[in-house]
């Protein structure tokens, strides 16, 4: 089954990041397809690669970008909110990249299953 | 159809608002939600109301976090990762009440 | 695009306090201009984003509400209040910006019931 | 003591544990606090019978983007950020109940 | 530092649901470093915090449970739980992890009127 | 009399930054003093350099960095919040510094009052 996240909130402040990674590490061990995850909103903070957690602490970045690696799961961080957040090209995370809401709205069509990670 | 709850039932109107409006099916609780399902609280006899409208799932990582895992009201049912990515597959929608 | 589907926006929470109420306005245009089918559930605080008379000068904030007399104008026209969240608030359809279908509670869940695809806000 | 508020009393318990915790003094509602204050709605009986108790004071400006600037319960007192600053200063602490 | 005063940290959310019971524990322990007088209120869902047995490996976060038995370690021993947040979760003092003073609403908001400094999380 | 400001939330996503900046604006066109605003939990988002809002939106970064520039305010970026976040010297914006928490209780104990906004 093709599956398609979406992640409202930024990395660290809320479990929604969390939850949503360990969501799609679990759908593609079963066998499933996680097509796309757009990070939206407060989401899009998922994708910036000066992240520095302490040592012992998951880092949440590079964990979504070694899955995009692994998996070839599509990251895609909405432009708009990502612009008034300050996430660009220059301080984007490896397996990311930035693009329009349209993209949320064709998991919408293309993806059996949406499933929202968000407060 | 699948509602996911992710807001604690004792200070949010979010899992009322849900059980409210749902007509049935599947409701699971995740991430702060998870209080909801356990034993001795002001809303466990809401919940057991609702057991017999909605099948009632936890995620048990969830609820093992806040150190709860051995109060689950009994009939409720538990799921880890994968039981989450089950339920969502097998409902045509899914609905996070935010 | 050929592929139609059902898309209901569920709106539960109120203006200007956070970002999200501006956002599925966005994600609504977006989705008609797929030729999608667009559905919107104003519920619990999301009712109060249709208040008429919005003034956002004092908070320095751009007021977005005119957007929703737009919405028909991009064919979005089924707009859902949840009865009981306007009741409770001491709202009545005067108080709305748009027209809007008033429905129960059992009603709001039987549309739920019927959509592809379901979008929180 | 200054309490500000600044969650939907529809929605969430902030302000009635508020309420039921601080001892008196002045409550100022802010953000989507101030829906608190709007006449007709299902919490107005319970801050009617506040007001007994605290001055309750609302941010306009937050009232005003709401469209609710006509709708305010009669004895309620409205300020302005200046006058918010004016609360702040002339309480000894100030707690927002976040 | 010769001035002292008065901290209260008001803890009503949950924890791992968000960070900021996490934080307030560093802060806690960065205030009692400054030498000021410190005391914490557990109220609401905060009350959670406290709950023995707390196990985070199937969400892959760090169980920061046991921070708060080395509180007292830095002599940060003034622990107030609300008895009615308490009462309303079905948990007893003997779900805590640590020794607390149960107190009434009238008696936390007593408290709060004492504090010069308060903070919430 | 002197504030201290306590900022929890990122900029767009919440009010908070906005109820903040306006607060702090009227207090000192009040004749007081706001002595530090403490960016703590996602409020480190507020010093990012690189956002760039819609034209007709208001630009929350710039607004802070304008009120430190002309009327002296101390931004503190909390470093642990803002190393978890992608805060770092090299998009932080002007007017904003980084340091520890250790400047959030010496708001408390300098200032005679401490205001924190939230969610």
């Amino acid at each position: 089954m093709k599956f398609g996240i979406v992640v409202n909130e930024g990395p660290y402040q809320h479990q929604a990041s969390d939850s949503a990674y360990l969501f799609t590490k679990a759908a593609i061990e079963n066998g499933h397809e996680v097509w796309r995850v757009f990070f939206y909103h407060d989401g899009v903070n998922n994708a910036s690669k000066l992240t520095e957690p302490p040592q012992d602490d998951r880092h949440i970045v590079n964990r979504w970008s070694k899955l995009a690696e692994e998996h070839k799961v599509d990251l895609v961080v909405c432009v708009a909110a990502a612009l008034r957040r300050g996430i660009k090209d220059e301080n984007l995370a490896q397996g990311f990249r930035i693009s329009g809401l349209g993209q949320l709205v064709e998991s919408g069509i293309k993806c059996d299953r949406l499933v929202t990670f968000g407060d | 159809m699948l509602h996911i709850v992710n807001k604690s039932p004792l200070t949010s109107n979010t899992l009322e608002s849900c059980l409210n409006t749902a007509t049935g099916g599947d409701i699971l609780l995740i991430e702060v939600g998870v209080y909801a399902v356990t034993r001795g609280t002001a809303v466990e006899a809401k919940l057991r109301a609702a057991m017999g409208k909605f099948r009632v799932h936890v995620l048990m990582p969830d609820l093992d976090a806040r150190g709860l895992g051995d109060r689950l009201v009994e009939g409720v049912l538990p799921v880890d990762y994968a039981g989450f990515v089950e339920l969502a597959a097998s409902n045509k929608t899914c609905q996070s009440w935010l | 695009m050929s592929e139609v589907k059902k898309f209901m926006f569920v709106n539960r929470k109120a203006p200007y306090g956070t970002i999200y109420a501006l956002e599925s306005l966005e994600v609504v245009l977006i989705t008609a201009a797929f030729d999608q089918d667009v559905s919107l559930m104003f519920l619990d605080d999301g009712v109060y984003q249709l208040k008429k008379g919005q003034q956002t000068k004092g908070i320095e904030t751009k007021n977005f509400s005119p957007a929703y007399r737009a919405l028909e104008d991009y064919d979005v026209e089924k707009l859902y209040v949840d009865k009981e969240s306007m009741d409770a608030r001491g709202l009545t359809e005067e108080d709305f910006l748009v027209s809007v279908t008033v429905l129960s509670r059992a009603e709001m869940g039987a549309l739920m019931d019927e959509q592809d695809v379901v979008l929180s806000f």
